[in-house]
């Protein structure tokens, strides 16, 4: 039995094809058509999902804790009486302040962020600086940059160094300069912080100790790690699902092309299904034909779709995406995606391209296949 | 002499498209280990500079730093408002700022 | 409610489902008030007709409800990472009261409507469409089942909320987690759940080769695969999962389709799942034999389907067997 | 073989344009005899042979095939019966084109799944004694009308039924095919097939291999030879 099965299938697969061939023009356009779609949400898919695995491995180590002064729900400096309090909250391994901020450079019309690590911090009068920022300013180590402090005075630094630019991804606009020259920049008084960063000594209690925090301070703001990768996972899941449900006009549109597609059987094959179903066919033998005709279609659009955008997105550095994510930014990281591709991903596009595909083609299959025999004799 | 049937060329072709399917997960998997070095040394300095955001949106202050932005930045004046940089309506606000103090 | 690829398909499917189901629903009803297979009117050929779309249509909705019920698993494991406390899909599932309500009810429509299918084959082989108004009031009951489980499936992802403290399924299967059955289901003495496998597999396998033989006795096999669905379960989740993970206290049912464990879930779910469905679907068909249209095709079909649950059953049975004796961890001291 | 019982046949049934193609047709076709049915067109003879052929049930009436009543059968039982007992020549060939002759040939068989290899020997077989083998490889749009004939009766032919069905099989053909094509019904009822055709030509109907004709006029047997 198994081997007349697969005989028959073999059979009508080849006549699907066949008939495929037929309609050369009707069906090429479709698949085009098809594979486009594929192509765009697989490539919003894999960028989407490769960000947000970045994001997630490469914060792993970002603080545990960042506690932020609000004054009047805007963010205000941080007094570092605030240190000691946190400090003396139990659990609380370490907390220091830290000192942040942007700069509007004019000269090249870019954001930096100005930042002075704790750890090593770069000369008085010498910074370090991202790939991105080198690149806009031309600027190599042994350059001298300056700019215009908030009373109006010129400070120069000069570079001593340029961040690896492997790590572009969070370093690109970065500036690091010593806390003196950040003070004197940005007119910072001592013992005062951006914000502080406390680490815990359980991990298991951060939740817990962050809500000492908020208790014993109570115009602080607290941001967890935890959180903050939460954050971008959901950012990114949003977006993504935003974005899908914006392209799913696009799908539905492809939707009612391919139902329209499918309906709209000319005459020719009108008679053509009308001589198979008077010859020996049976209506469910042509139900399985326009299925597998339908399954070679979205399946070879699919898979066709998916490596397109594969090769879109993580060898050819997604192009159709950087207008946006550029947007009007000067400083935009050089950086090529690490591709991660996992099976949820696959599956989800697949469900979302192949079955309304499936769905729009039903109908029009059935009504197709239920051609009266007879009428070839009319 | 009988030809090449077409669902065998049609058969085969689909176990290509599969292996390169599969051809995709391998390569990822070749790629994602090649950068294993790199993605560390991110983390390191990630780490050591306690950065806690990517410099991916970089041309307004509220997307540099999404986990720190403001909720009241100029331009964002409502956590829901059409964004005034085309990066906006990639980067939502912080869902700390969402919700949840 | 989280905006997520994978939620948003699987919304997709259940509003496809339910509405491909709900379109159908006035035909139903003109078949069970005028079929009438001896009329050659041609409403009654339209009809004819219009039974091959319905079939269709629940073979599509099997296929969509099957991807679905593996989707949302995945995706519930997947989403743990964005739930304070959730490590894994049992954590997601109990972010709110709707998590593990709708799994099930994703189960309850897989196998329904799988049931339906192997009823609409059986029907098929009959030469007068003998099962038709049985088949088609099964649908008027299946129909909402598929409405309540997309209902409840939105009910619970626009109850999810990213953040939510949600218990994670070592502190949920170790024994004080919330739920009764589950954990009863956990706390199931280890001896016990392997044994009433054994026994469970053993009837499966006793009533089925009866039914092989001798042709009858095929209720009782449905049963008894109906029965070894859920003793299968339970002892997935209170022993052979800890098996898997060689620590005494870890239950979680979904953990064993990770790929850290080698995805060894799908090698034991699936062949359970499939095996229950022939199983039953055996049984159903073998009932089906009073009809004299059926006389010969229905036993045919569910020796097939018999022998196909038997094979699924003793694949499970192996796959599990391997994975106790396998293990490093030892629950059972050898008698000195 | 064949026994029809007050068969009727309406179309558009309860609509204004309601119409009854076949008004009571009883009827015995013998094993193994040639019979054609005669009549102007529009009097039914092509929806009787619908009937006979099993392409569509009766709206009232029974159609007995041995002892067997096919009409009441939903359709995917009286396809099986069609695909194995009759075979069909239609008024203008319908062949599929873009496909060569030997694939139209193969087309009735695809659903009972024979190996390929073994379809297409008995296809090659039956082209080779319709002199058709040449052809094998044309595409079906490129034949003559008397080639496309016997293209289509090798089609008819490929699940060796016992009834072959022919609605005008001459309509389209000169004399001189018209005498080949009478030559190959003589050689298939040779075989011990039964032959079924509708005709309005008296070449046909004249013919020595015909054993019976049935008149028909508005929907009605009006007299029998």
């Amino acid at each position: 039995m198994t081997a007349g099965w697969i005989s028959r299938q073999r059979h009508l697969l080849d006549f699907a094809l066949s008939s495929l061939g037929r309609r050369r023009g009707k069906n090429l356009g479709l698949l085009a058509v098809y594979t486009l779609v594929v192509f765009v949400l697989a490539s919003v898919m894999l960028f989407s999902h490769a960000i947000r695995h970045e994001a997630r491995l490469v914060l792993k180590d970002s603080p545990e804790v960042v506690v932020q002064k609000l004054v009047a729900g805007r963010h205000d400096l941080i007094p570092a009486g605030h240190l000691e309090a946190i400090r003396g909250v139990r659990g609380v391994r370490a907390a220091e302040g830290r000192l942040w901020g942007y700069l509007f450079d004019p000269a090249a019309a870019a954001n930096y962020t100005l930042m002075v690590p704790r750890d090593q911090p770069p000369a008085p009068g010498t910074a370090l600086i991202g790939s991105g920022v080198a690149a806009v300013r031309d600027a190599a180590p042994g350059d001298t940059l300056s700019f215009r402090a908030h009373d109006g005075q010129l400070v120069q630094f000069t570079v001593a160094g340029t961040l690896e630019r492997d790590s572009a991804l969070v370093s690109a606009d970065l500036f690091l300069v010593s806390e003196a020259d950040f003070r004197r920049l940005f007119g910072v008084p001592e013992g005062r912080f951006t914000d502080i960063v406390a680490s815990v000594r359980n991990p298991r209690e951060i939740r817990t100790v962050a809500e000492k925090i908020d208790a014993a301070l109570p115009d602080t703001r607290i941001i967890l790690r935890d959180e903050i990768l939460r954050t971008y996972d959901s950012v990114f899941d949003w977006r993504e699902g935003m974005l899908l449900v914006l392209l799913s006009g696009a799908i539905l549109a492809f939707g009612i092309f391919a139902w329209e597609k499918a309906s709209g059987l000319s005459a020719e094959e009108r008679r053509e299904i009308g001589i198979l179903k008077a010859v020996g066919w049976e209506t469910s033998d042509v139900i399985r034909l326009k299925t597998l005709e339908g399954m070679v279609i979205s399946l070879t659009a699919f898979l066709a779709g998916y490596v397109l955008g594969y090769l879109h997105v993580f060898h050819f550095g997604a192009p159709l995406f950087e207008p946006v994510l550029k947007g009007w930014a000067v400083l935009y990281p050089d950086f090529r995606l690490t591709p991660f591709v996992d099976e949820l991903q696959v599956a989800t596009l697949f469900f979302f391209t192949v079955f309304p595909y499936t769905v729009a083609t039903v109908v029009p299959i059935w009504r197709a296949a239920t051609v009266d025999p007879d009428q070839v004799m009319r | 002499m009988s030809p090449v049937r077409p669902s065998f060329i049609a058969l085969a072709g689909l176990a290509g498209a599969v292996a390169a399917l599969g051809a995709t997960f391998v390569d990822a998997g070749l790629r994602s280990a090649a950068a294993g070095p790199g993605l560390a040394a991110r983390g390191a300095l990630a780490a050591r500079l306690e950065l806690t955001d990517l410099a991916l949106f970089t041309e307004a202050r509220y997307t540099r730093n999404p986990s720190q932005a403001d909720l009241h930045a100029a331009f964002q004046d409502h956590p829901f408002a059409f964004e005034h940089f085309p990066t906006g309506s990639l980067v939502a606000p912080a869902a700390a700022k969402r919700g949840r103090p | 409610m989280l905006f997520q690829p994978a939620i948003i398909a699987l919304i997709l499917a259940s509003a496809v489902s339910t509405l491909m189901l709900a379109s159908s629903l006035p035909f139903v009803v003109r078949v069970l008030r005028r079929w009438d297979m001896a009329s050659g009117a041609e409403t009654q050929l339209e009809m004819e007709r219009r039974t091959y779309l319905v079939a269709t249509l629940l073979k599509l909705v099997l296929v969509a409800q099957g991807a679905a019920l593996v989707l949302f698993v995945f995706n519930a494991d997947r989403m743990a990472s964005l739930f304070t406390g959730a490590m894994c899909a049992v954590g997601t599932l109990k972010v709110d009261r709707w998590g593990f309500p709708a799994l099930y009810l994703h189960m309850a429509v897989f196998f329904l409507s799988a049931f339906w299918l192997v009823l609409n084959h059986v029907d098929n082989l009959g030469w007068d469409y003998p099962l038709i108004r049985l088949k088609y009031a099964a649908l008027l009951g299946l129909a909402p089942v598929v409405a309540v489980a997309g209902g409840v499936q939105l009910a619970y992802f626009l109850g999810l909320r990213a953040d939510v403290i949600t218990s994670c399924c070592s502190t949920l299967f170790s024994g004080n987690g919330i739920t009764v059955t589950s954990n009863a289901l956990a706390a199931m003495p280890h001896g016990v759940a392997l044994g009433l496998l054994a026994a469970g597999l053993a009837a499966v396998a006793a009533s089925g080769a009866h039914f092989l033989l001798r042709g009858s006795g095929g209720v009782v096999h449905a049963l008894a695969s109906a029965a070894v669905l859920g003793i299968g379960l339970a002892a997935v989740v209170s022993t052979i999962s800890v098996y898997v993970y060689e620590l005494p206290h870890h239950h979680c049912p979904f953990c064993l389709l990770k790929r850290e464990y080698g995805h060894v879930g799908y090698a034991l779910y699936l062949p359970l799942f499939l095996g229950t469905v022939c199983g039953v679907g055996g049984g159903i068909a073998a009932r089906t034999r009073r009809h004299p249209s059926l006389a010969l095709a229905a036993p045919r079909a569910a020796r097939r389907l018999v022998g196909v649950s038997l094979a699924c059953f003793a694949a499970f049975g192996v796959v599990a067997l391997w994975l106790v004796l396998r293990s490093h961890l030892i629950l059972f001291e050898a008698a000195p | 073989m064949i026994r029809l019982t007050d068969v009727r046949k309406a179309f558009n049934q309860g609509r204004h344009n309601e119409f009854w193609a076949l008004k009571g047709i009883d009827l015995r076709l013998a094993a193994g005899a040639v019979t054609v049915f005669r009549g102007p067109s529009g009097s039914g003879k092509t929806t009787l042979l619908t009937m006979v052929g099993a392409l569509a049930r009766p709206t009232s009436g029974r159609v007995h095939l041995e002892e067997r009543d096919i009409s009441a059968m939903p359709e995917r039982f009286l396809t099986e019966i069609r695909r194995s007992t009759f075979g069909f020549v239609f008024q203008n060939f319908n062949l599929i084109k873009g496909l060569s002759v030997v694939e139209n040939v193969m087309i009735p068989a695809y659903p009972v799944g024979l190996p390929h290899g073994r379809l297409k020997a008995r296809a090659m077989d039956l082209l080779e004694r319709l002199e058709m083998a040449d052809k094998a490889e044309a595409r079906a749009e490129w034949l003559s009308g008397g080639e496309a004939q016997r293209a289509a009766i090798a089609r008819a032919l490929i699940n060796d039924p016992r009834v072959l069905i022919a609605d005008e099989p001459t309509a389209n053909l000169d004399s001189e095919r018209s005498a080949q094509f009478l030559s190959i019904v003589a050689g298939l009822k040779r075989d011990g097939r039964t032959l079924l055709m509708t005709s309005h030509d008296p070449m046909v109907a004249e013919a020595a291999v015909v054993d019976r004709v049935v008149s028909l006029r508005d929907g009605r047997q009006v007299e029998a030879r």
